[in-house]
């Protein structure tokens, strides 16, 4: 309980960032160097906290606890358990492999890397400390510090239309947080004595009605955040304009963050609210589902129709959330590691391949399978990853937030499952275009993906195939801390 | 307490009397003005050094000049932007060639008047010590010589000010009228009796009037813009911190004390035109090009933001305003050391001379992006304490569509503040390199960004002393 | 009710009308100099008033400072409208019937409310009488501050004053 | 009292709306100056008016009157310094001549 | 010494075959092959004792736990029943027999050793699926043999119908897919397990105890899962991708789309069989669908030129026959018919695909006289054709007796007629396809065609040797021993045999020999003629009754469509919502290019519109004129004097 590992994991990053920020500007592979080294022993750090993670436990771990603002009880409380673990694992993982991909392709502009990779290391601390954090106001603290670097690394490092993605996507998700600040000081003033504690808050009653306006503060937060079918807007033009690292992190990590916030605040907080929203927070994630994949079909730019994809693909999580059953639950926590290996990968390709031709434009490709067989084997795996094939990690989620949903509604379960066939269709569309068929004969010059890329994708793909396999290895984390949150919610472990 | 015995109370205060006197005689004589400006710095500093803490609220000279923990804060907040201010125009080349020696006298005075301010407690020294602080900055304002726009800043400045302290000082005389007495305490005491609510609701409306138009409360606040345009740039960080903020102060416990027997119409007025500040002064904002104007608006947007704090008249209010105030201060006094840098290093005022700053002097642009986010209220910065304390009273008073309304106002001001962050980090320079900044200037910087960081990260130490 | 008594209300419900009179004269007449003059009038009944309600030294007060005041508001404005010329500009703008308009709600709803505050008339009040003796032991007794202030008020501002009428160097 | 309390109030509030009147449309920067002091007499008639009737101590009244002339006095001076000073660099009086800074 | 948990080998070996030859395929070259045909006959050879210890009336089954699925524990295992070792046995043998040939046939391709690898991973699953205990290992393994098919039929990938063909085909049976998965999450929640044993121990229950189980919800479940046979075992109208599927290589259309894969359709329905048993309404559906889609395809098959296409429409046809068995309760006729059709439908295939070898064209009315030029093709063909037609006492004839004696005897004499019908149609094609091929003159001199190397021609033979033998365990010879060892799974109804079933089905096969016979060698023209008669007919066939057409008028462009019209108005409708909240307020306003500005173009920033809407009205108010601020000071202290006034 002492060693404060989660701290360090916390503010790591942080550290690497200051070594960073003192290094000179003109060294840049000594600034590289240096935040690479710092993801993998944030990395080896969560490794190590992986060891002492006792996955049978419920309750919280590892928990840190120290006076921050006692004028408003403010802690500095950070723990762990089978809902965050998962995620910051992820967290650690992916930002290890966009810090990688970094190095090899990211068009660092003219010493303009010390930023670079200064603000990467910042919002590595956001990001863990998120999904860390145990007290609201905490959490609040660490949600907002992912969005400035964020801003920064779209709007510095990013496509053509960046300024506008990264201030569209600045805007959104600080409308939606600023709702939840709201909320989360509601929350504070209702209970008594006023605490920002989770441990503390879980334990209080709290009124139907409040619940339900809180709720919503909440669930607006949130739901720009994964994004919720009508607050997506920001994200295709946010992964279409962001480097591709970022991309990768976005769909990756922050995705997550909103249903993250789902399961550890809104779900227990407000349970007879949740209950309550479950029709409505169903009907979104069909919505987003079917919506998604309709529009990922309609895609002509690669990385725009992976972020659409995103979209449909967050809907299942939201689907297996407002389950609210067991397999729902697991379904969507598994959903959301598995989003982030699997999309984060095809983001990184999609990067590899754009590093190549200079371009996005699917129509515009074809027969690469034969010119770069390396990389269409990588690409066909984490598609049919994506479009959910069983053996690999997608199906297992889809079957179980499926499974989930259907003991909720037979009518949402049914039309989500348009959403797998589309899946199908704008994945296998897209091979269709890029892979297969006659070489485009601007294309003779393409070399096949190289070790570098591929030591970045190997993990993912390990992730995605031993979890496809055997989806215990993670299931036995989350499934005690799920049931816990499953016997607040009232409803019976079915 | 007479005035003997209150005078040991008294000393900061007469310390920079006496400094401004001396500043203003020495000026005759003295051609090298950096002693001149030396001299000042050193009495603030003197007068910072003998400021002390009021074990209880002291009622000196009669209770003309009411020494609470209230204006103990302000007193700190008040020498403290005046040294900051001073610094800022120590560097300011257009203040350089020209009288000197008298601008920083009359900051000295200046400051008088703003300790004077937070100590008034009845009408007579409220209405004096608001129209000195009025009269200074009309002078202030206008300082430039041969500069068309401060003269016109100053006489608009002026018009509005003297007809804004005239309908106040109406409405003191029908609060006098209808109590007998010029005491807050006692106006409020009368106010209690049903009969005079009409009066006590106009009265108070003319109150908002006057010390409004000080605080630029929409639709007082029109002045503020132009002026702001117009002045002298460091007078115009000193005018968007400082007067404000006595505002504020002198607004609290005149609500607090004189009207608080109203119950809620006041904080029903004031809740809307916390919203109608706050939306003017965003909305404005988005299309400005001028930096000053800009900051002017911005400065507008966040005094809404403060009324909240006033509106709900609760003790988390007033705290919430203090720390409000106080996190405002340091960031955008920052925010404007940098325009002021700017302004010097370019000789442009718009936008549009910190295009590409990050590659022009990339520490500048750090700075000025971490006061831009803590004007906007990102974590961990000063000015997201403040936000949220804001929020806090406002919840807590239940005052729940003021603070949605906040909410949403808070997004407007992220997107114009990313204006220039957007302008810095995003667009491509279009000048040459910075070279190093003035010595007060950076002083400035670097003293504001520690104190915004350092209030973001441990909040606690500030609390603590502010609310103790 | 003696003849006194009536002569003195009469006496100052005259002054009050004379006064009124001459104030709307300052804001519309077209040349600045009668309207100065005519705001000399207003200072003067207004000084009448004053001495009716006791106050005498306010009211010698009122006399000699704003004659000073009025004088160099007259001087300045000659000095300043003497060049512009003529008499056919334009003085008001266009915002007047607005202002007329609001300025009846404004005199209406307050009028009201001064009708309907019961206003706490005190005998005491009603019977006192302030010498200038006594206004003088006050302002060097617990007035002392604020008379103070406001001479440091008076410096101030008539320093910068200076500094901003002067001509540049 | 020699006439009701209200007379007098009422005739301060029409002084004073006449003054506000000769602000609000006055294109003379000295016209608004002399309105002004129209307004803030009217305050000053009242002041005296409740310190003769509804004053607990009776010499308040006529000393805020007197700091009112005081400070009158000096908003008059500055306001000409200042007019006199935009004078010298606009070579205009009038209000709505002088809008060079704006939206 | 067997025991029964080394069949997990039979599935794994394939898998370690497919994991090698992908990662190292680039040193493997031709030993890639090797390695398939090696990992596969050792498991055929594993398999086999212990079906033939399943075939003595032993059962094997063992399971472990996967998944938790709420507190139930998800149990992956395999089991060893007469169903499944009947499939295995089949599958290994045809599937090892299959690779050998294919080891000549894909000689020289660039991809070899890619080629094995898939065929090895489709081994693999379909040796999972044969075995598995439960739906969701089966629903798995049936989702990677998808994807096997896909990457097979799309292995000449520079080929866009290729590609184009291996979509398809992974689109069309997602669907069927998407329902099987809602159909056993449907039987989930009914019953509680997904267990094969333990379903249809309930359903023994049930049946012995009246019927307490939910009949609706098992009703949908039966169906939703028939949904995945559709589009699995290419029944109508999911059938339209298996034809253009023969774009992949041979042996794997022998393989998959002939013998295997397709036949996991059916097999799906007989492990569920219990389930459709207990809910009757839902087996006229099945044995519709299956009628329709038999004489449908044959009809189809009548007119196709293309030599892999008619043997497509064939083994649809057969398919629809197999399902119909399935429909009438016939368990044992369609399993039958499964695991005949696959030894000669593999065999027809086989020898397409090696004349296809020797003549590299694939069009009938180019080829002709093959006979002398390939004798052991041609003979071998015509073998398998034989079984295909029904004629005794080759193999297809005693499964398509069965079949059809489930139709006459169940008492659907129309369903009976149809499948007659098709029977004659089905030797009538195959007959063609024959005489075109082997018989006659050459048609195109520029086909210079030889005979196939031995490593080809000896799976033939060993086929042949099947497709000739494989049918007596069915047979009256063998007493229906197959259909009574099935009758063991699952209680069904069983007919007397008739002999005038069979005489019926001699017939029609001799029939349409000879009807084949007679026109393709000597009379040609009358097929032109009878084209020319009935038109419509003709071309309604040759079109394949317009399907494609259908489907891509009605399907694909409307979906591609609500696919751009839905980005569309995500990029128009739902971001301008968000954007501009005051769409009413700016309709007064003029300066439509601003509009445009600020939504159409995007460059709306947030708030957008209305804050700078507003933003255009309130800036206006700073108008520079100090009276006009003040006129707003006074305007708002009315405004609040009012209010306040009216609040007292």
């Amino acid at each position: 309980m002492s060693s404060h590992i989660l701290s360090w994991i916390i503010f790591a990053p942080l550290i690497g960032a200051a070594a960073v920020l003192l290094m000179p500007k003109s060294k840049t592979s000594w600034i590289r160097w240096c935040a690479l080294l710092t993801t993998l022993i944030v990395f080896g750090l969560t490794c190590y906290a992986l060891s002492m993670f006792q996955g049978s436990r419920a309750g919280f771990q590892m928990l840190e606890k120290a006076a921050w603002i006692p004028q408003f009880n403010v802690q500095y409380l950070v723990g762990t358990d089978g809902i965050s673990f998962p995620m910051v694992f992820l967290t650690a993982l992916i930002s290890l492999l966009a810090c990688m991909g970094s190095l090899a392709h990211i068009r660092v502009k003219e010493g303009r890397e010390k930023e670079y990779y200064f603000l990467f290391l910042l919002l590595e601390t956001g990001m863990m400390g998120t999904f860390l954090a145990l007290d609201l106001f905490l959490f609040y603290i660490f949600w907002e510090v992912v969005l400035v670097p964020m801003y920064f690394l779209i709007g510095i490092w990013g496509g053509p239309r960046r300024e506008y993605a990264a201030i569209k996507f600045f805007l959104y998700t600080l409308a939606g947080s600023l709702f939840m600040l709201l909320g989360i000081l509601a929350v504070y003033f209702a209970a008594s004595p006023h605490t920002f504690s989770m441990i503390d808050l879980v334990k209080m009653p709290r009124d139907f009605f409040f619940q339900k306006i809180v709720f919503l503060a909440f669930f607006l937060g949130f739901a720009i955040k994964v994004p919720i079918f009508p607050f997506h807007t920001w994200l295709p033009d946010a992964h279409v304009e962001a480097p591709t690292p970022i991309s990768v992190i976005l769909a990756g990590v922050l995705l997550k963050m909103g249903t993250y916030g789902f399961l550890r605040f809104s779900y227990p907080l407000f349970p007879e609210a949740a209950v309550w929203f479950q029709p409505a927070m169903g009907v979104l994630a069909v919505i987003g589902i079917v919506y998604g994949g309709f529009v990922a079909l309609a895609q002509t730019d690669f990385k725009k129709m992976v972020a659409y994809s995103s979209v449909s693909h967050m809907g299942f999580v939201l689907l297996g959330l407002a389950a609210m059953n067991a397999n729902g639950f697991r379904g969507a926590l598994l959903q959301m590691f598995n989003h982030g290996t699997i999309t984060g990968g095809l983001f990184l390709l999609v990067g590899v391949l754009y590093d190549r031709a200079h371009t996005r434009d699917l129509n515009d490709f074809g027969g690469l399978g034969a010119k770069m067989p390396g990389y269409a084997g990588i690409l066909t795996f984490f598609s049919l990853a994506s479009l959910g094939l069983p053996g690999l990690s997608g199906f297992i989620s889809e079957f179980l937030t499926l499974l989930g949903s259907y003991q909720y509604s037979k009518v949402m379960t049914a039309t989500a499952t348009i959403g797998i066939i589309l899946a199908a269709a704008y994945l296998l569309y897209m091979i269709q275009r890029v892979l297969l068929g006659q070489l485009n004969p601007k294309w003779t010059g393409l070399t096949d993906i190289n070790w570098q890329e591929v030591i970045t994708l190997a993990p993912l793909m390990v992730f995605i195939l031993a979890l496809g396999i055997y989806p215990n290895l993670i299931l036995d984390y989350m499934i005690p801390t799920l049931d816990g949150l499953l016997k607040i919610l009232g409803g019976a472990v079915r | 307490m007479n005035t003997v015995e209150s005078l040991k109370y008294f000393i900061p205060e007469l310390i920079l009397l006496v400094g401004a006197f001396f500043v203003f005689t020495i000026d005759f004589f003295v051609k090298n003005k950096r002693i001149v400006s030396g001299l000042t710095l050193l009495t603030l500093t003197l007068s910072l050094c003998f400021v002390k803490q009021p074990e209880t609220a002291l009622p000196l000279f009669y209770d003309f000049f009411h020494l609470d923990n209230f204006a103990h804060f302000f007193r700190y907040f008040a020498l403290i932007a005046v040294f900051i201010t001073l610094l800022l125009s120590y560097s300011y080349t257009p203040i350089r060639n020209q009288y000197e020696g008298e601008f920083y006298g009359l900051f000295l005075f200046m400051a008088f008047a703003l300790i004077l301010v937070a100590t008034a407690n009845n009408l007579l020294m409220i209405f004096l010590s608001v129209e000195f602080l009025s009269l200074l900055s009309y002078l202030l304002v206008g300082f430039l010589k041969n500069d068309r726009k401060a003269k016109e800043a100053a006489i608009k400045y002026l018009l509005f000010g003297s007809v804004c302290s005239a309908i106040m000082l109406y409405g003191m005389s029908l609060a006098y009228g209808a109590s007998g007495s010029l005491e807050l305490s006692t106006i409020g005491n009368t106010f209690f009796f049903a009969p005079f609510k009409p009066l006590a609701l106009v009265a108070m409306l003319f109150f908002l009037v006057g010390l409004g138009f000080k605080i630029s409360m929409a639709p007082f606040h029109m002045w503020a813009p132009d002026v702001y345009e117009g002045a002298p740039t460091p007078v115009t960080a000193f005018l968007s911190v400082a007067p404000k903020a006595l505002g504020f102060a002198i607004l609290f416990r005149i609500m607090a004390v004189g009207f608080l027997s109203l119950g809620r119409p006041p904080s029903l007025i004031l809740t809307a035109l916390s919203m109608l500040t706050m939306t003017l002064g965003n909305i404005t904002a988005i299309s400005q090009n001028n930096m000053k104007r800009f900051l002017a608006y911005s400065s507008i947007a966040q005094a809404g933001y403060i009324l909240m704090g006033l509106a709900v008249l609760s003790k988390l209010g007033k705290e919430s305003i203090l720390i409000y105030l106080l996190a405002y201060l340091f960031t955008n006094l920052g925010a404007f050391a940098v325009a002021i840098l700017v302004e010097e290093k370019t000789g442009n005022e718009d936008l549009a001379a910190f295009s590409g700053l990050s590659q022009r002097s990339p520490v500048t642009a750090a700075m000025m992006a971490v006061f831009l986010l803590s004007l906007a209220g990102i974590p961990p910065l000063a000015g997201f304490i403040g936000k949220y304390y804001v929020f806090a009273a406002a919840l807590q008073a239940k005052f729940i569509m003021l603070a949605v309304i906040a909410a949403i106002n808070s997004v407007v001001a992220a997107y114009y503040y990313f204006r220039i962050v957007r302008l810095m980090y995003l667009t491509p320079a279009s000048g040459p390199v910075f070279s190093a900044a003035p010595k007060s200037i950076t002083v400035v910087l670097c003293l504001t960004l520690v104190v915004v960081l350092a209030m973001g990260i441990f909040p606690s130490f500030f609390l603590d002393r502010i609310l103790s | 009710m003696d003849m006194l008594s009536l002569i003195i209300k009469f006496g100052i419900y005259g002054t009050m009308a004379l006064a009124l009179i001459a104030a709307i004269a300052v804001v519309t007449l077209r040349n600045l100099f009668h309207s100065a003059l005519c705001l000399a009038a207003v200072l003067i009944a207004t000084a009448m008033i004053y001495a009716a309600f006791h106050a005498d030294f306010l009211a010698a007060a009122q006399i000699l400072l704003y004659v000073g005041a009025v004088m160099t508001l007259i001087i300045f404005a000659i000095m300043l409208t003497e060049q512009l010329g003529s008499k056919t500009i334009r003085q008001t703008n266009r915002q007047n019937l607005a202002a007329l308009a609001g300025l009846l709600v404004f005199v209406v709803i307050l009028g009201r409310v001064i009708f309907k505050t019961p206003w706490p008339v005190t005998e005491k009040a009603l019977a006192s009488k302030v010498t200038v003796m006594e206004l003088g032991k006050a302002f060097m007794g617990p007035y002392v501050f604020p008379f103070e202030v406001i001479s440091i008020i008076l410096i101030a501002a008539l320093l910068g004053a200076v500094v901003i009428a002067k001509k540049d160097r | 009292m020699i006439i009701p309390l209200a007379h007098i109030l009422i005739f301060s509030l029409l002084l004073f709306a006449t003054g506000l009147y000769g602000v609000l449309v006055r294109r003379n920067i000295i016209g608004i100056l002399i309105s002004i002091e129209l307004m803030l007499n009217a305050a000053n008639i009242n002041l005296i008016a409740f310190s003769k009737s509804t004053s607990l101590s009776p010499e308040t009244g006529q000393i805020f009157a007197i700091f009112v002339l005081a400070i009158a006095a000096t908003t008059a001076a500055v306001g000409l310094a200042i007019v006199l000073a935009l004078y010298r660099v606009r070579k205009t009086v009038y209000t709505d001549e002088v809008h060079l800074l704006k939206w | 010494m067997v025991t029964s948990d080394q069949i997990i080998l039979v599935p794994l070996l394939p898998f370690i075959a497919f994991a090698v030859n992908l990662l190292a395929g680039r040193w493997l070259k031709h030993r890639a092959a090797w390695l398939s045909v090696a990992a596969s006959t050792i498991a055929c050879f594993i398999a086999i004792p212990v079906c033939w210890a399943v075939f003595q009336g032993n059962h094997f089954a063992n399971q472990g736990t996967w998944l938790m699925l709420g507190q139930t524990p998800l149990k992956f295992g395999y089991v060893m029943d007469p169903l499944s070792s009947s499939l295995l046995f089949m599958v290994t043998i045809v599937g090892t027999l299959i690779q050998i040939y294919a080891m000549g046939y894909m000689h020289g391709d660039p991809r070899y050793s890619r080629f094995f690898a898939y065929v090895s991973l489709f081994m693999s699953a379909m040796l999972t699926l044969s075995i598995s205990d439960n739906y969701l290992l089966f629903f798995m393994s049936w989702e990677i043999m998808g994807l096997c098919s896909y990457l097979l039929i799309g292995f000449y990938f520079e080929k866009d119908s290729a590609a184009k063909a291996g979509f398809k085909a992974f689109l069309t049976t997602r669907v069927g897919d998407v329902g099987f998965l809602i159909g056993f999450l449907t039987l989930f929640s009914a019953i509680g397990t997904l267990n094969f044993s333990e379903m249809n121990a309930l359903m023994a229950n049930a049946h012995h105890a009246g019927a307490p189980l939910h009949a609706g919800l098992l009703s949908l479940a039966a169906l939703l899962i028939f949904c995945g046979t559709i589009g699995k075992s290419a029944q109508f109208p999911l059938h339209v991708w298996l034809p253009d599927a023969m774009e992949g290589p041979t042996p794997v259309s022998a393989l998959i789309h002939a013998a295997t894969m397709v036949a996991a359709g059916v097999f799906l329905v007989a492990r569920s069989f219990s389930l459709f048993m207990i809910v009757p309404n839902v087996l006229p559906v099945v044995t519709v669908i299956g009628t329709i889609t038999a004489f449908m395809a044959a009809f189809i098959a009548l007119t196709q030129t293309d030599i892999k296409r008619i043997l497509a429409y064939s083994t649809i046809s057969q398919l629809g026959y197999m399902v119909t068995a399935l429909g009438l309760s016939g368990l044992g006729a369609g399993t039958f018919h499964l695991i005949t059709h696959a030894f000669f439908k593999a065999l027809l295939f086989m020898a397409a695909g090696s004349v296809i070898h020797g003549t590299h064209v694939q069009d009938i009315r180019e080829m002709g006289g093959l006979f002398k030029k390939m004798p052991h093709t041609a003979t071998t063909f015509i073998i398998a054709s034989l079984a295909l037609a029904g004629i005794p006492p080759l193999s297809g004839f005693w499964s398509k007796d069965e079949i059809l004696l489930s139709a006459f005897a169940s008492g659907h004499k129309i369903v009976f007629m149809i499948l007659l019908l098709t029977a004659f149609m089905t030797a009538f094609y195959m007959f063609r396809l024959i005489f075109l091929t082997f018989f006659g003159q050459p048609r195109n001199l520029k086909v210079h065609a030889h005979e196939s190397p031995a490593v080809m021609t000896a799976p033939l033979w060993a086929l042949a040797f099947g497709s000739i033998v494989i049918g007596f365990p069915g047979s009256p010879f063998m007493h229906h021993w197959f259909q009574k060892f099935m009758a063991h799974m699952v209680h069904h109804p069983e007919y007397e045999p008739s002999a005038f079933v069979m005489a019926c089905s001699v017939a029609a096969a001799v029939c349409g020999i000879s009807l084949a016979g007679v026109i393709y060698l000597k009379k040609i023209r009358w097929a032109q003629k009878t084209a020319e008669t009935f038109s419509f007919l003709y071309r309604l066939s040759l079109n394949k009754c317009y399907f494609d057409e259908l489907y891509s008028r009605c399907i694909v462009k409307p979906f591609q469509s609500l696919g751009r019209f839905l980005f569309g108005f995500d990029a128009r409708i739902v971001d301008g919502a968000v954007n501009g909240t005051g769409h009413a307020t700016l309709f007064i306003s003029a300066v439509k290019g601003w509009i445009d500005k600020y939504i159409v173009d995007g460059l709306v920033n947030f708030t957008g519109t209305l804050t700078h809407f507003l933003n255009s009205i309130v800036k206006r108010l700073q108008t520079g004129f100090v009276q006009n601020y003040l006129l707003i000071v006074f305007i708002g202290i009315l405004v609040f004097l009012v209010w306040e006034l009216k609040i007292i």
